[in-house]
C-alpha cells in the first residue's frame, strides 16, 4: 500500500471514494446553473474517484480483510463495513467499469439542461455510491439499504425522460421487481439471524441452521438476487428498463448493478448460509442454463438496440450462474478445488460482462446521440462516419462473442474447463446433467457471435439505410475516452488472464475452502493452466502473437511478392445494377433462420401481405411467452382477490356493522 | 524442445504450402466419380497465382474490415493447422491453445467473413452471412462437444495429450467414439462448406452459403480466402486423423519418427479425399433449412457420445 | 331490613324486564314506540341503578341512578321526541329482515350470551350471577337491531340502547364504575346524542329522508 | 406537574378560544401557536420523563412512561405541522369556496379539542377515562370529517360515527369486566381502574374474564385502529374530510387507539401468562395487511387509496405487537412513528395536489413534478418511503418486523411478501404517472406549505440511517414494558 499516503487501510479508501461521491453528487444539484461544470469537472473527478477504488480493491483482494463500524444504522446494530477478497474483486469491477462510464458521461450529457443534469448528477453518484456500499456492507441492514437505494437511485435514472409512458411503465416494472425480490433478500437474513436481533454478517455466518432451514434461505437468495440479476422467469423488466435509460446509466446497470446481485449471491449462499448442498447447485445450473439460451435466443430477435443489449445481459448473467452452479455442487458434493475453478470462471464471467457490456452499451449510446435511432434497421454503414465508435464497438462484440483472444473467451474456456470435471462426481445423473449445460453455453456461444454479426454488420457496415446515418458524427472526446478504457480493459483482461486468476483464488479460499489444485498455474503468468498444464491450458499473448505474426507475415509477402494495387467501384453483386441500400439484410431477415428451428420458443405474432394488398407490409412481432404464462395470469388473480376484497367494501352501513358483529361473535366463540 | 520447434515450422509450412494439393485432389477424385476428364494436380496453385496478379477491385460501401477479413481468414487457418497435432505430438504452439481454443479460431474466422460479407451492403452479403452464421452456430457446438467428448476421454482438453491418449495410451474402442467420430465428420462438412450441405463448385443464389459472402473479392484478396478454405480443409482433415485415426504419429521428441509420420498422413489424405470427393458425388445437396437438421443431428450424436461416455464411465 | 336475597331477585326481576324491553324494541316498527321503550329501559336501568345502591350502600351509585334518569328517561327521550316531530319521521320503519326471522335469532343470541357469562357468572355473587348474562345478551340484541333497521333514528336508539346494556353491566356486575369515569361516560352520550340530532339534520337537508339506503355512495366500484 | 397543565390546558382552552374566536381573521396563526405551545410543553414533558423516569400525577390520574411519552411526543409534532399545513390549505378552501368562515371557526375549534383528547387518551392512567377519551375524540372528528357538509362527507362521517360508536360500546363493555375482574384484587373504587395498579397486579388477575375483556376491548378500539374487517369507516372518514384531517386521523387517532389495545395487551398477557392476546393481534394484523393491500388497486381517489395504506401498516404495526419480543415491538413503535410521520407527509403532499387540480381522482392529476416541483418531489418520496423504500425509516421497521417474523412466525411471511409486493405495484404504479408525465394546471392563489413534508420525511429519512441513542434508549424501555 505504499502508493497510498498517511498509511489509510483500505476501507478507509473505499469509504472516503464513497463519501467523495455523493459529495460530487450533492454538488452537482447544487451547481445545476452551471451544466458545463458538471460535464468537464464532475464525471472526470467521479471517473479519478472510480479509480481509485478500482485499485483500492484489486489491491485489497490479496490483504487480511478490514473493518469499520460507523455510528450509524439500527441502535444494536451500528453500520458494519468490511473489506475481504471478495468485496475487493467487486469493488474491483465497479471502479473499473465506473472509470470509463465517467469518462464517458461527462462527454455525453452536454447537451442536457442544467435541472436535469443537476439531478441526474445526483442520482448518478447516489447509485454508485450505493453499489459500492452493498459491496461493503457486513450487516444485513446496511446491505439491505444500499440494496434499496441502489434500486431507488437506478429507477430516477431509468425515468430520466419520464414523459414518455413506456419509460414509465419500464421503470415501474423494474422497481416492482426489484421490490418484490428485495423483500426475499430480506427474509434469506431473517432465516439466518437466529433470532437475537444482531444481523451482523458475523453472527449470521456463524448461525446453524438445519439443512430444511439453509435451503430456505437459498432459495430466497436466489429468488431475491436472481430477480435483481435478471434470470429466468423474472427477468421481464431487463429488456424494459435498460433500453428507457440514459445509455451511460443502462451500461452501469447491466455492467455493474446486476453484478450487485451476483455478489449477493455469493455473499449470501457460499459465504453466509456455507452448509452448501449440491442440489442446490442443480438448481442454480438448471436455471442458469434456460436463462442463457432464452437471453440468447431473444436477443437475437431484436432490432432496438439497447433491448439487444439488454437481453445479452440475460444470457451473461446465466453463463456466470452456470459457473456458481457448478460451484455449489462441485462444492456440495467435497471437491473444493474443483469449485474453486468453477467459481474463478463465474467470477471472471462477471467482470468481463462488466466490461464488454459497459462497452457495448456506451457505444449504442454514441449511435443514439449521433443519429437518434435505437433500431438497427434504420442504421447501416456508420463505421465511415463515426470510425472509433466502430472500432471500440467492435471489441465489445468480439469479446461478448467469445472469441479469443479477448476477455470474453477466457472465462467461457475456464467455464468448459470446470464442466469438463464433471467426472469427479460421484452421481451419475450430475455428471451427465453438466454436459448439457455446457453444451448450451456452446450453443449460446455460437448464436452470441451470430447476433453480434447481425448487430455490428447492420449498423456499423454495409450502406446507411437512412438519412440518419450520414449525417452521423462520431463521439466527442471524453466518449472515447471512455470506451477507449473499457475496450483497453476488454483486451487486457483477454490477455493476462493469469493475473486475474490468481487474486481469484483469495476469493475462492475464502468462499469454498481451496484454491485452485497444486499444479495450477505452475507456467507463470504467461499460461493459464487452471488444473495442470497436461489437463488443459492457454495462453492469449502467444496466441495473439502468432495470429498477429501471421498476419503481418501474409500482409508483407503478398505485397512483396505480388502488388498492393486496389481500385474502388461500385459493388458487383452478381452484376445486379439497380442496388440500393434497402436491399441489405435487415435485422429481422438475418436471424429469420433462428426464428425458424426454435420458433416453439417464441410467441409470434405476424403479418404477411396478401397478393391484393395495395400497401404490402410485413410485420412481425415477438414476445416473451412469460408474460402470458407468468406475468398475466399473477396480474389476473391479483385483480380478481381485489375485486373480492373490494366487495367487502360495499356501502351499506348494516352490512358493515353486521361485519363487526360476527367478527365479535366468532372471536368469542374462539375464546369459549 | 528443438525437435519440437522443428516439427512445429515443418507442420505449419506444410499445411499451408501443401493445402491446395488437397484441394486439387479432391477435385480430381471428383471428376473422375463424375466421368469428367480431371483438371490437373496443381491446378488450384495457378488459380491462386492467377489471382495474386490481379488487381484487386472494391466495392465503394466497404470498411477496413473488408479488406482486413483475407489476411484473418488466412492466419486463423495458418494457426489452426499449426496447433492441431498431425505429424508430432510435442508442438510447442499447441499449449498456447487447447481445442476450446481451437474453435474459438474458426469461429473469429467465420465471424470475420461475415462481417466482411456484410460490409458490401449488398443482398448476396447479407444472405450469405446469414447462413454461414447460423449454420456455424449450430456446428460450433456440436463441434465442442464432439472435443468434450475426447476431453472426457483423455481427461483433458490439451491437443497434443488428446492425441498422445488416443494414440498411444492403452486405449480401448469405446462406444461414444463412434458418436463422435460421426459427428465429428458431419460437423466438418458443415464448416467447410461442402456437400450437403453447401456447394463449393455452385453460384446458384438460392443455395450458396460460402460463396455468397465472397463474391465481391477479387484477386489477391480472393486469393487468399481461397486459399484459407484449402488451408482449414486441411486442418480439419488433419484433425479428424490425429483424433480418430491418429495411428502412426510420431511421440514426442522422437524426430527420427518425423518421415514415418509424414508418409502415414500423406496416405490418411490421400484416402480421406477420396472419400470426401465419393461422398460429395454420392449425396446431393440438402434444401437450405434441411442443413440444421443436418447439423442438429450431428449436435446430438455428439451429445449422446458424452452421455453414454459419463454412464458407462464406471 | 329486607334481605340481601331479597334484592336480589328483584334485580334479577328488573334484568329480566330490561331483556324482554329489548326484545321488544327489536321487534317495534313505530319509531314513537321504541323511544317509548327506550325511555322505560333507561327507568329499569335507574331503578336497578338505586336498588344496588341501597342494597351495597354506595352512595356515588345514587348520583348514577339520578343521572341515568335525567339523560335516558328524560332529557334523551325528550331530545328524541323534538327531533322526530321537527324531522316529521314518524311512520313506520321497514327492517332489513322481517320481524320473526330478527327474534329468532335474537333468541339464539341471548343462548350465546348467556353460555358466555357462565364463566364469569361464576366469579359473581348475588345478583351479578344472572344480571352479567343478561346485560350480554342486551347489548347484543341491541347490536342486532341497529344492523336490522334501515332509518338513522332507530340506529341511534339502538346505540343508546347498547349503552344501556353497558350500564347495566357496571352497576350490577361490579357495583358501579368510579364516578369520574361515569360522568365522562355521561358527558360523551349527551355530546354524542346532540351531535347525533345535528346530523339528522343535516342529513335530511341533504338527502331529503333520513333513510340510510341513501347513505350507500361510498364504496367500492 | 407544570408540564402536565400546560399540555392539556393549552389545547382545551384553545379548543374554547377557537370557539369564540375561530372566524377571525387570524384564526389559522392562532391555531398553529396554539398547537406551538402544545408541542412546547410536550417536549418539556419528555425531557422531564427522560429525565426522572415514569411519574404520576395529580393524584395518580395521570401517568407518563416511555411509551406514552414518545407518543404524546409524536402527536403534539404532528399536531403542530398540520397546524402549519392547515393555515394556508383551509385558506384555499375558503378562497375555493368550499368553507365558510363559520365552518373554519368550527374546524379551528375541534382541531384543538381533538388534540386535546388525544392526549387525555395518552396521557390517562385510568382505563375508564382512557375509554372517555377515545369517545370523545370520536366525537370530534365525526365533526371534521363532517366538514364540508357534502352528501358524501355526511354519509362518511355518519358511518364513522355509528361503526366506531357502536365499536367504541364494545370497548366500555371490555372496560367493564377488567373492572370487574379488577375488583377482586383492588377491590372497589377508583382504584381498580388505574393502569398502574392493573399492571402490579396482573398476574392475579382472573384469566378468562380477562380473556374475554380483551376481546371486546381489542374489538372495540379495533374498530378505531382500522383493523378488518372492522376497517370499514376508515377509507370514507379519510376520503371525505379535510386533508388536515385525513393526515392526523391516519398519523395520531389511529396510533393513539393502537395504544389502548397495546396497553389492554399488556394486562392480558400478565393475566394469561400465554400468547392469546398476541395471537389474536396477529390474526387481525395480518388480515388488515392482505385486506389493505388487496384494496389498494382499485382506488380511483388518491386520499382513499392512502387510507387503504394506513389499514395496511396499522396491520403491521398490529401483527409486530402480537408478535411480542424486545425487537418486535421496538419495531412496532419505531412503524409507528414512521407511519405517523410518512403518511402525515403524504396527505400534506396530496393535499396540494389535490387541491391544484381541483380533484382528488388520480387520473386528473398529472405531472406535478413539471408543475410544482417541491409538491411532485414530496409526494413521490413519501410514497417511497411509505412503501418501505430505504433509507427511509419505514423500511427500518419493516426490516426487523419481517426478519423478526421470518424467524418466529414463518408462515406468516409468504402473506407479507405478497401483501408488500401488491402494496408496492398498486401505489407505486398509481403515484407514478401522477409525479411523472405531463399537465397544465393553474397556479394556487395561496403558496402551498410544503415546509412540513420535507420536515417529517426529512426526519423518516434521518431515523432510517441513524436512530439517536436517547430515542433508541427510549423506544427499547418502552418496548421492553410493552414485553
Amino acid at each position: 500500500m505504499q502508493f497510498l499516503p498517511m498509511r489509510l487501510l483500505p476501507i478507509d479508501i473505499a469509504g472516503l471514494a464513497v463519501l467523495f461521491w455523493l459529495a460530487l453528487g450533492l454538488l452537482g444539484l447544487l451547481a445545476s446553473a452551471r451544466p458545463a461544470f458538471i460535464n468537464r469537472m464532475l464525471f472526470p473527478l467521479s471517473a479519478a474517484g472510480s479509480l481509485v477504488l478500482a485499485a483500492t480493491g484489486i489491491a485489497a483482494m490479496d490483504d487480511a480483510a478490514t473493518v469499520m463500524i460507523l455510528p450509524l444504522g439500527l441502535p444494536d446494530l451500528p453500520f458494519h463495513l468490511r473489506l475481504d477478497a471478495l468485496s475487493g474483486f467487486f469493488l474491483f469491477l465497479l471502479g473499473a467499469a465506473g472509470v470509463g462510464v465517467s469518462l464517458y458521461s461527462a462527454g455525453y450529457f452536454r447537451d442536457t439542461a442544467g435541472p436535469t443534469l443537476g439531478l441526474l448528477c445526483l442520482e448518478y453518484h447516489v447509485f454508485i455510491a450505493s453499489m459500492a456500499v452493498v459491496m461493503l456492507a457486513d450487516d444485513a441492514y446496511l446491505f439491505m439499504v444500499a440494496w434499496e437505494t441502489m434500486a431507488l437511485s437506478s429507477y430516477f435514472l431509468v425515468t430520466t425522460e419520464h414523459d414518455q409512458p413506456q419509460i414509465r411503465h419500464a421503470g415501474f416494472l423494474y422497481l416492482l421487481i426489484a421490490h418484490v425480490g428485495a423483500v426475499a433478500i430480506l427474509l434469506a437474513f431473517g432465516v439466518l439471524q437466529g433470532g437475537h436481533g444482531d444481523y451482523s454478517f458475523a453472527a449470521l455466518r456463524a448461525a446453524h441452521l438445519t439443512p430444511g432451514w439453509a435451503s430456505a434461505a437459498f432459495v430466497l437468495a436466489l429468488v431475491g438476487f436472481g430477480a435483481k440479476a435478471g434470470i429466468l422467469p423474472v427477468h421481464v423488466w431487463l429488456p424494459e428498463a435498460h433500453p428507457a435509460a440514459p445509455s451511460p446509466v443502462s451500461a452501469l446497470m447491466s455492467g455493474v448493478m446486476l453484478k450487485t446481485a451476483i455478489y449477493g449471491f455469493v455473499r449470501v449462499v457460499f459465504d453466509l448460509v456455507h452448509q452448501l448442498q449440491w442440489q442446490w447447485g442443480v438448481v442454480v445450473l438448471i436455471v442458469a442454463t434456460l436463462t442463457t439460451l432464452f437471453g440468447v435466443l431473444f436477443a437475437l430477435m431484436q432490432h432496438d438496440l439497447k433491448r439487444l443489449l439488454a437481453y445479452h445481459s440475460v444470457e451473461n448473467i446465466g453463463i456466470i450462474l452456470i459457473g456458481l452452479g457448478l460451484a455449489l455442487i462441485y462444492a456440495g458434493s467435497n471437491h473444493p478445488v474443483l469449485a474453486a475453478l468453477a467459481m474463478i470462471a463465474g467470477l471472471y464471467h462477471t467482470l468481463n460482462h462488466a466490461v464488454f457490456k459497459g462497452l457495448l452499451f456506451l457505444g449504442a449510446g454514441s449511435i443514439l446521440h449521433a443519429t437518434g435511432e435505437r433500431d438497427l434497421g434504420e442504421m447501416g454503414g456508420l463505421a465511415r462516419s463515426m470510425p472509433y465508435t466502430a472500432f471500440f464497438f467492435l471489441v465489445g462484440a468480439l469479446s461478448i462473442s467469445a472469441l479469443p483472444p479477448l476477455n470474453g473467451f477466457v472465462s467461457e474456456w475456464l467455464t468448459f474447463q470446470a464442466a469438463l470435471l464433471s467426472p469427479a462426481l460421484a452421481n451419475g445423473i450430475l455428471r451427465s446433467l453438466i454436459p448439457f449445460a455446457a453444451a448450451a453455453l456452446a450453443l449460446a456461444g455460437a448464436l452470441t457471435g451470430m447476433c453480434f454479426v447481425k448487430v455490428y454488420g447492420v449498423a456499423f457496415l454495409g450502406a446507411p439505410r437512412s438519412a440518419h446515418g450520414l449525417h452521423a458524427h462520431d463521439a466527442g472526446f471524453w466518449e472515447k475516452l471512455g470506451m477507449g478504457w473499457l475496450a483497453a480493459l476488454c483486451v487486457a483482461l483477454g490477455l493476462a488472464p493469469v493475473w486475474l486468476v490468481e487474486r481469484l483464488e483469495y476469493v475462492t479460499e475464502r468462499m469454498v475452502g481451496a484454491r485452485l489444485g497444486a499444479q495450477a498455474l505452475k507456467g507463470g503468468w504467461l499460461w493459464l493452466a487452471p488444473v495442470a498444464a497436461e489437463r488443459a491450458s492457454y495462453s492469449p499473448v502467444i496466441f495473439l502473437l502468432v495470429i498477429a505474426a501471421v498476419v503481418t507475415l501474409t500482409f508483407l509477402a503478398v505485397r512483396r511478392i505480388y502488388h498492393g494495387r486496389l481500385r474502388l467501384a461500385d459493388p458487383w453483386d452478381c452484376g445486379f445494377p439497380l442496388l440500393d441500400a434497402r436491399m441489405q439484410d435487415t435485422p429481422a431477415g438475418f436471424s429469420q433462420p433462428i426464428r425458424h428451428i426454435f420458433a416453439p420458443v417464441y410467441e409470434m405474432e405476424r403479418h404477411l401481405p396478401a397478393a391484393t394488398d395495395p400497401d404490402p407490409y410485413f410485420s412481425l412481432e415477438i414476445r416473451d411467452r412469460f408474460w402470458r404464462w407468468l406475468y398475466r395470469p399473477v396480474a389476473a388473480a391479483a385483480e380478481f382477490s381485489a375485486r373480492q376484497v373490494g366487495r367487502l367494501q360495499q356501502g351499506r352501513i348494516a352490512v358493515y356493522l353486521l361485519y363487526s358483529f360476527v367478527t365479535l361473535l366468532f372471536v368469542l366463540l374462539f375464546v369459549r | 524442445m528443438t525437435s519440437g520447434i522443428v516439427s512445429q515450422l515443418f507442420q505449419s509450412a506444410l499445411a499451408v504450402l501443401a493445402a491446395p494439393l488437397l484441394i486439387g485432389w479432391v477435385n480430381m477424385c471428383r471428376a473422375w466419380l463424375q466421368n469428367r476428364s480431371a483438371p490437373s494436380l496443381l491446378q488450384p496453385y495457378r488459380a491462386l497465382h492467377k489471382l495474386f496478379h490481379k488487381d484487386a477491385a472494391i466495392s465503394r460501401n466497404t470498411s477496413w474490415i473488408f479488406r482486413f477479413n483475407p489476411y484473418v481468414q488466412f492466419g486463423c487457418m495458418w494457426l489452426a493447422a499449426g496447433i492441431v497435432p498431425v505429424l508430432a505430438t510435442d508442438l510447442p504452439l499447441a499449449p498456447a491453445a487447447d481445442v476450446v481454443a481451437l474453435v474459438g479460431v474458426f469461429a473469429v474466422a467465420r465471424v470475420f467473413a461475415a462481417l466482411a460479407a456484410m460490409d458490401t451492403g449488398t443482398a448476396f452479403g447479407g444472405l450469405g452471412a446469414r447462413r454461414e452464421m447460423f449454420i456455424g452456430a449450430l456446428a460450433e457446438p456440436a463441434m465442442l462437444i464432439v472435443f468434450f467428448n475426447l476431453s472426457l476421454i483423455a481427461q483433458s482438453t490439451s491437443l497434443n495429450t488428446i492425441v498422445e491418449t488416443l494414440a498411444h495410451g492403452n486405449f480401448l474402442i469405446r462406444p461414444s467414439f463412434a458418436f463422435a467420430g460421426v459427428a465429428f465428420y458431419m460437423v466438418a462438412l458443415a464448416e467447410n462448406a461442402r456437400v450437403p450441405v453447401d456447394n463449393p463448385t455452385t453460384h446458384l443464389e438460392l443455395t450458396m452459403i460460402h460463396e455468397a459472402m465472397i463474391l465481391e473479392y477479387s484477386a489477391r484478396h480472393l486469393a487468399l480466402i481461397e486459399w484459407a478454405v484449402a488451408v482449414k480443409l486441411v486442418a480439419y482433415s488433419a484433425l479428424g486423423i490425429a483424433l480418430f485415426v491418429p495411428w502412426g504419429i510420431a511421440e514426442a521428441g522422437n524426430t527420427a519418427a518425423l518421415p514415418l509420420a509424414l508418409l502415414a498422413l500423406a496416405g490418411k489424405l490421400f484416402v480421406g479425399g477420396a472419400v470426401l470427393a465419393t461422398l460429395e458425388t454420392v449425396l446431393a445437396k440438402l434444401r437450405l433449412f434441411r442443413a440444421p437438421e443436418f447439423v442438429a443431428t450431428a449436435f446430438l450424436l455428439a451429445m449422446l457420445g458424452v452421455l453414454l461416455n459419463l454412464v458407462l464411465q464406471r | 331490613m329486607i334481605s340481601a336475597a331479597w334484592f336480589d331477585q328483584i334485580i334479577s326481576l328488573l334484568a329480566a324486564i330490561l331483556l324482554l324491553i329489548s326484545f321488544a324494541m327489536l321487534s317495534q316498527r313505530r319509531i314513537l314506540s321504541l323511544i317509548e321503550l327506550f325511555a322505560w329501559q333507561g327507568a329499569v336501568l335507574s331503578a336497578s341503578t338505586a336498588i344496588v345502591a341501597y342494597s351495597a350502600n354506595l352512595h356515588h351509585l345514587y348520583y348514577s341512578a339520578a343521572i341515568t334518569f335525567a339523560l335516558k328517561v328524560v332529557a334523551l327521550p325528550w331530545l328524541l321526541h323534538r327531533l322526530i316531530r321537527r324531522l316529521n319521521v314518524r311512520w313506520d320503519v321497514e327492517t332489513m329482515i322481517n320481524i320473526p326471522s330478527t327474534m329468532l335469532i335474537g333468541l339464539a343470541l341471548v343462548v350465546f350470551a348467556f353460555n358466555l357469562a357462565q364463566p364469569i357468572s361464576q366469579l359473581a355473587t348475588g345478583a351479578a350471577r344472572h344480571t352479567i348474562g343478561i346485560a350480554t345478551a342486551t347489548v347484543l340484541l341491541s347490536f342486532l337491531m341497529m344492523i336490522t333497521r334501515r332509518k338513522a333514528v332507530p340506529q341511534v336508539i339502538g346505540f343508546l340502547a347498547m349503552e344501556n346494556g353497558l350500564f347495566f353491566a357496571a352497576t350490577s356486575a361490579t357495583h358501579g364504575m368510579p364516578m369520574v369515569v361515569e360522568l365522562g361516560i355521561a358527558l360523551d352520550v349527551l355530546v354524542g346524542t346532540f351531535i347525533f340530532g345535528i346530523f339528522f339534520f343535516q342529513i335530511r337537508e341533504t338527502f331529503d329522508s333520513l333513510d340510510i339506503r341513501h347513505m350507500e355512495k361510498l364504496k367500492e366500484r | 406537574m407544570v408540564e402536565m397543565l400546560w399540555l392539556l390546558g393549552i389545547p382545551l382552552a384553545g379548543g374554547i378560544l377557537q370557539a369564540l374566536a375561530g372566524q377571525h381573521r387570524y384564526a389559522a396563526e392562532l391555531g398553529v401557536g396554539l398547537s406551538f405551545g402544545t408541542l412546547l410543553a410536550a417536549a418539556a414533558l419528555t425531557v422531564r420523563v427522560i429525565a426522572d423516569g415514569p411519574m404520576l400525577v395529580f393524584g395518580e390520574q395521570f401517568f407518563i412512561d416511555p411509551f406514552n411519552v414518545f407518543l404524546v411526543a409524536l402527536t403534539a409534532f404532528v399536531a403542530f405541522t398540520t397546524a402549519v399545513f392547515s393555515r394556508p390549505y383551509m385558506r384555499i378552501e375558503e378562497h375555493h369556496g368550499r368553507l365558510s368562515t363559520g365552518r373554519l371557526r368550527l374546524y379551528y375549534s375541534m382541531y384543538q379539542l381533538f388534540t386535546f383528547t388525544m392526549l387525555i387518551g395518552l396521557t390517562t392512567n385510568n382505563m375508564g377515562i382512557l375509554w372517555v377519551a377515545m369517545e370523545a375524540a370520536t366525537l370530534t372528528t365525526v365533526l371534521l370529517v363532517s366538514l364540508y357538509r357534502t352528501p358524501e362527507s355526511l354519509e362518511a362521517a355518519w358511518k364513522y360515527f355509528i361503526l366506531c360508536g357502536v365499536g367504541i360500546a364494545q370497548a366500555l363493555f371490555g372496560t367493564i369486566l377488567l373492572y370487574f375482574a379488577a375488583e377482586r384484587t383492588l377491590g372497589t373504587g377508583g382504584n381498580a381502574l388505574l393502569w398502574t395498579h392493573l399492571d402490579q397486579s396482573k398476574v392475579l388477575l382472573e384469566p378468562t374474564v380477562l380473556s374475554l375483556a380483551f376481546v371486546f376491548l381489542l374489538i372495540g378500539y379495533g374498530t378505531k385502529v382500522g383493523l378488518a374487517p372492522l376497517h370499514n369507516w376508515l377509507p370514507d372518514a379519510h376520503a371525505e374530510g379535510p386533508t388536515p384531517v385525513s393526515a392526523v386521523l391516519s398519523g395520531l387517532l389511529l396510533n393513539v387507539a393502537l395504544y389502548a389495545v397495546v396497553r389492554c395487551k399488556v394486562l392480558t398477557d400478565g393475566a394469561l401468562g400465554n400468547h392469546f392476546a398476541g395471537n389474536l393481534m396477529m390474526g387481525f394484523g395480518l388480515l388488515s395487511v392482505v385486506v389493505g393491500t388487496f384494496s389498494l388497486s382499485r382506488q380511483i381517489d388518491i386520499k382513499r387509496m392512502f387510507a387503504y395504506s394506513s389499514i395496511e401498516h396499522m396491520g403491521i404495526i398490529t401483527f409486530a405487537f402480537g408478535m411480542g419480543g424486545p425487537v418486535a415491538s421496538f419495531a412496532a413503535l419505531l412503524h409507528m412513528t414512521m407511519h405517523s410521520l410518512t403518511k402525515s407527509a403524504i396527505f400534506f403532499a396530496v393535499g396540494h395536489a389535490a387541491q391544484k387540480s381541483g380533484t382528488q381522482i388520480m387520473e386528473n392529476i398529472r405531472g406535478l413534478i413539471r408543475t410544482n416541483p417541491t409538491v411532485g418531489w414530496g409526494l413521490a418520496l413519501g410514497t417511497f418511503a411509505i412503501l418501505g423504500m430505504p433509507p427511509f425509516g419505514v423500511f427500518t421497521s419493516e426490516f426487523l418486523i419481517l426478519t423478526t417474523a421470518m424467524h418466529e412466525h414463518s408462515w406468516s411471511t409468504p402473506i407479507l411478501l405478497i401483501s408488500l409486493g401488491i402494496a408496492f405495484a398498486a401505489i407505486f404504479g398509481k403515484i407514478q404517472p401522477i409525479v411523472f408525465g405531463e399537465t397544465t394546471l393553474p397556479r394556487l392563489p395561496h403558496p402551498p406549505a410544503i415546509l412540513p413534508v420535507f420536515v417529517h420525511l426529512a426526519m423518516v429519512l434521518v431515523l432510517g440511517v441513524y436512530i439517536p441513542p436517547a430515542l433508541a434508549e427510549w423506544y427499547r424501555q418502552a418496548a421492553r414494558f410493552i414485553g
